[in-house]
């Protein structure tokens, strides 16, 4: 499908979810409660078939996060955007896409390691690159780290 | 007691001598700890020649020129290293069983010596002419396992134990095969003996006078002592890059030099014995029929041409080593019991029924 | 996988962070029941440098340089992808020599890559000699990005608007002799490693991955195009003048270790083809368009895909209108990939792990950034 | 005396200290290890009775199999690193008195016997003749109990395999 296509399937598909386009993706908003349903409806939707989840990443907004995901369809090869919006930043908690894509397992285990984003359903959810005693989250705006000798 | 020196003339007067200035007794001792020296010396030498061939050789096969900076051309890199390993502390992991710990290169080492016992150098120039010289060999050598796994175990390394076990299941599969081989060449020649073998081999070494099942024998007998040898293509007993360095990865200094040494004196072993019993050890190059070409080669002595022998042998291993990559353990052990093993036993029937009807060339 | 029970047989083995397999310093937790593998566990953050962080606080022209750290062996690759997503920002394009000349580059780093790999593999099956080979060429390669580009591994020499400086007056020269060699010394390989019955025993139908499974686990690069999966970046979404050489993307359906290790030689072939369709064809012109000394974003957000050697790297900037980028993000091909260990692992034995991490390529420094 | 007496005791006395060693350690790899040096010095006994054949059997089976066999059982034992406990005091009296008795049994044995001294030729003890008396099924072959023997190793070596590939598939 061509990012029309895509864009007016969408409406059709998730009505009243808000759409954007940047110079790259169309964007699709989601409610972070409905992330899951909506994931596994683009994946399994013979029309839209995203199988390839090949980025998913959050953005610290300083009020907020932002949850970002990258898809793509290896049969039709378009591309998708999906944004959540998490308000709650003490205690940012979204339901985990592991059982649709694998590839998810890592990167959550990235996003909680770094900004602190909680993942329900994930299996292993862990910290990976910092230790499990590590205090904050290094990739949020606010993070401060003592140690580190300012140059 | 037939432990008899029998060396050649010099051995004979300095045993002459030794018997008129010392009781008989005191005398039998003191020969008893030269010929040891000697061993000793003549395989740490050996040792210390091959490691700097080995290197060389690596070099021209991997395009570099190897060790350039010790001496001339490299040449006492070797001695280099030993001095460094010499001065090197010997640390043992706080964990380990101490004593097994440090008793395990001490076992390697010794057996290793032993295997050197029976073989026959040059005519006449042989330590102790054991009338079961080929099975001692195999019996002796079998102990070596023994200190792998002793290393293994006691350095309280799990790498480790995994190296002594897979040394351990390899060393113990491949003897068998290896021993086969050896039976066919001896049924042929009618003894156990390592001279009776190579007497047998007067009129042309086993390896062209048996024909095929010696061939094949042959080639069994190099791919079984790579394999006990923990050689590549099966150094799986310390893969480097699976195990770290295998059931040598607690040793540092003389220590690890003592594994070193043992792997080197008991490729020398196993290459002596395959160049004496498959390629008539000492006996020069004979073809019976052919008096110009056999007397032409009795020109060339005894020890020109086993050394000559072995070190074709040990090439061969070498050039293995640089070449081949690492067999997988399941792919070893399957190597060994479906395919070396069943050949090697249709192998030995096929011998036997070729000496009983004779069919020597 | 989190807290496990060890049972009685079972045998925990610890490989890495320092092991000569892991290729640098990745940490598996291996759970043994003699020699099979029954479950694994990375751990990953042994050279974690914080290179996103580190990006929010320099300014566009700067933080490219972080790149060529991630995945060291396709810092080229990594220094075109930041530098088309901020022309992308921009809005220009980089002069057609600079394009042509990031393509050669590209494609070099690309065979200087998969050598270096070809040799390791080799040294992780245990043969030793095929290093010394693969350096043959790589030194050549090497050689020619230092009278260009002034350094041989972290190049630094793709910048937003082009390239840094002009090609070496040799380069053409150099690269024809490079290409002539290194298509005899393509059948050396063969002979060497290739056609070698213990490598291929210890490769065929060793760390099976389906196609289902790679476009799920996210793998993207030589591994994905093993199983079959069409994902070749330079032909999905061309880049720099991508879509104007011929080249093949190779696909290969067994995705075992030997599929992945044949699927490598092959591109290294397409990647020759590539450089002779370029190198006499370089054409004259500017090599940079002149950028502003403090380069700043237009707020938005950008995202651009380039095919390195190990796969799809995705550069993902959010720009609020300062000179510094708010958020970057890199999508690297390594931590993906690495995904496909553990499935692979299970059942398998301690020397199949070895083999598998040598055709999976991983890098560590592009997993943990 | 004469050397080879002079060694003969020395081997005998590590045969006697190992075995002991190899019964009283209470680390279990290490009684592998002791009980290998006694077996080797019984090897040792053998080739200065000029028995070589017998003494490289020795190595080979005892030494190079068994003691093999019993340290790679140990292994997967996964408890070779631990002491074992010390054993009940109740168990050291009665294990005592057994050896006691079973020690004073065989001396009384030793003693009651008559070894007759003889400068008489012994067996033929050469490889060759092993190998033609195990092979003989005239007057004193050996040919019946060696296939005997060699049926049983058949047979445990399937039974072996048979209980290994149970496990294997439970």
């Amino acid at each position: 499908m061509t990012k029309e296509e895509l864009k007016s399937y969408l409406e059709k598909t998730f009505p009243g979810m808000t759409q954007e386009e940047n110079i790259d993706f169309p964007v699709l908003w989601v409610e972070k409660d409905q992330i899951f349903e909506v994931a596994k409806k683009l994946k399994e939707d013979e029309a839209t078939k995203f199988d390839f989840l090949f980025d998913e990443t959050a953005i610290d907004w300083q009020t907020h996060f932002e949850m970002v995901y990258h898809m793509t369809s290896t049969t039709y090869r378009h591309d998708l955007e999906i944004k959540v919006k998490l308000e709650d930043r003490d205690d940012a908690e979204l339901p985990s896409v592991e059982p649709l894509w694998k590839a998810a397992e890592m990167y959550e285990n990235e996003i909680y390691d770094l900004f602190g984003i909680r993942f329900s359903g994930h299996p292993h959810l862990r910290r990976i690159f910092m230790t499990n005693e590590w205090k904050g989250y290094p990739l949020r705006k606010d993070y401060q780290d003592d140690d580190v000798i300012s140059l | 007691m037939q432990l008899s020196i029998s060396l050649l003339e010099i051995t004979r007067a300095i045993d002459s001598w030794l018997n008129s200035a010392f009781h008989p007794h005191v005398a039998y001792g003191i020969e008893l700890v030269l010929a040891g020296v000697a061993v000793i010396l003549l395989v740490v030498a050996m040792a210390i020649l091959m490691v700097y061939a080995e290197r060389k050789l690596a070099g021209f096969m991997q395009m570099r020129l190897g060790p350039m900076r010790v001496g001339k051309w490299g040449s006492m890199q070797a001695v280099a290293d030993v001095m460094k390993l010499l001065l090197k502390e010997c640390l043992v992991p706080t964990n380990s069983d101490k004593l097994m710990f440090r008793v395990a290169p001490f076992v390697v080492t010794i057996v290793s010596f032993m295997t050197l016992v029976p073989i026959a150098f040059a005519k006449g120039i042989q330590l102790w002419d054991i009338n079961i010289g080929v099975f001692y060999i195999t019996a002796v050598s079998s102990l070596s396992v023994i200190g792998i796994l002793m290393a293994g175990w006691s350095s309280n390394n799990k790498y480790s134990l995994l190296g002594a076990m897979r040394s351990g299941a390899q060393i113990v599969s491949y003897e068998l095969s290896g021993g086969l081989a050896l039976i066919v060449v001896v049924m042929m020649s009618g003894t156990l003996s390592i001279s009776g073998i190579v007497q047998a081999q007067a009129d042309g070494w086993w390896v062209i006078k048996g024909h095929i099942p010696v061939i094949i024998a042959f080639v069994t007998f190099i791919i079984t002592s790579t394999a006990e040898l923990n050689r590549a293509p099966f150094d799986l007993a310390e893969a480097e890059s699976e195990l770290t360095a295998g059931y040598h990865t607690e040793y540092s200094g003389m220590q690890f030099a003592m594994f070193f040494l043992s792997e080197y004196t008991n490729m020398f072993v196993l290459s002596m014995v395959a160049a004496t019993v498959f390629l008539g050890g000492w006996m020069p190059f004979h073809l019976a029929g052919l008096d110009g070409l056999n007397h032409f080669m009795d020109y060339i002595p005894g020890i020109v041409w086993f050394f000559g022998k072995t070190f074709f042998i040990l090439f061969l291993i070498v050039w293995f080593r640089w070449t081949f990559p690492r067999l997988r353990i399941d792919q070893l052990l399957k190597l060994e019991w479906k395919y070396l093993l069943p050949v090697s036993i249709i192998n030995v029937l096929f011998a036997a029924f070729i000496a009983l009807m004779g069919w020597y060339l | 996988m989190e807290t496990k029970d060890i049972k009685h047989d079972e045998f925990v083995i610890n490989v890495g962070p320092q092991h000569p397999s892991t290729h640098g310093v990745l940490r598996l937790e291996l759970w043994l029941d003699g020699e099979d593998i029954i479950d694994s566990k990375p751990h990953l953050g042994y050279i974690h440098r914080g290179i996103e962080k580190m990006s929010e606080a320099l300014g566009y022209k700067q933080f490219i340089y972080l790149t060529s750290r991630m995945d060291y062996l396709s810092a080229h690759i990594s220094n075109q992808a930041c530098s088309l997503a901020i022309e992308k920002g921009l809005q220009i394009e980089a002069p057609a020599r600079a394009q042509v000349i990031r393509v050669l580059m590209a494609e070099l780093t690309r065979l200087a890559s998969h050598q270096l790999w070809w040799g390791a593999l080799g040294l992780d099956l245990g043969a030793v000699s095929p290093f010394f080979y693969a350096f043959r060429e790589r030194e050549m390669i090497l050689e020619i990005f230092e009278e260009t580009c002034g350094s041989r591994l972290t190049m630094n020499y793709i910048t937003p608007g082009g390239v840094v400086n002009d090609l070496h007056p040799d380069f053409v020269k150099k690269v024809k002799k490079l290409i002539e060699q290194l298509k005899g010394n393509l059948h050396e390989y063969y002979q060497l490693l290739t056609g070698n019955v213990i490598l291929q025993a210890r490769t065929r139908g060793v760390g099976k991955l389906t196609a289902e499974d790679a476009v799920s686990l996210g793998c993207t690069g030589p591994v994905a195009r093993a199983s079959g999966v069409k994902c070749d970046v330079r032909k999905l979404h061309p880049y720099d003048g991508y879509d104007k050489v011929e080249f093949e993307e190779v696909l290969n359906d067994k995705g075992d270790n030997f599929a992945r290790y044949w699927l490598r030689i092959e591109e290294m072939k397409q990647s020759i083809y590539i450089i002779e369709q370029l190198i006499d064809n370089i054409p004259e012109g500017s090599y940079r368009e002149k950028l502003k000394g403090v380069v700043k974003l237009p707020a938005g957000e950008y995202y651009q895909r380039v095919e390195t050697a190990r796969g799809e790297l995705g550069v993902y900037i959010v720009s609020d209108g300062k000179k510094e980028p708010y958020r970057v993000r890199f999508r690297t091909p390594n931590f993906s990939n690495l995904n496909a260990l553990r499935p692979m692992l299970k059942g398998a034995k301690i020397g199949d792990m070895v083999s598998m991490m040598a055709t999976l390529d991983l890098i560590i420094p592009d997993i943990d950034r | 005396m004469s050397a080879s007496t002079i060694i003969f005791y020395i081997v005998s006395a590590l045969v006697l200290v190992f075995g002991a060693m190899s019964v009283f350690t209470r680390m279990i790899f290490r009684a592998a290890i002791y009980l290998l040096f006694s077996l080797i010095g019984i090897a040792g006994i053998y080739i200065l009775m000029n028995m070589d054949f017998i003494a490289a059997l020795q190595v080979l089976i005892y030494v190079g199999g068994i003691i093999v066999l019993i340290i790679f059982s140990i292994f997967l034992t996964h408890q070779s690193g631990d002491k074992l406990p010390k054993p009940l005091f109740k168990r050291i009296v009665v294990a005592a008195g057994m050896s006691a008795f079973g020690l004073i049994l065989t001396l009384g044995v030793f003693y009651r016997t008559a070894f007759k001294a003889t400068t008489e030729m012994g067996v033929d003890h050469s490889a060759r003749n092993i190998g033609r008396q195990m092979l003989d099924y005239h007057h004193h072959g050996y040919v019946y109990p060696f296939e005997i023997v060699s049926f049983l190793l058949l047979a445990a070596l399937v039974g072996c395999i048979v209980i290994a590939v149970k496990i294997k598939n439970k």
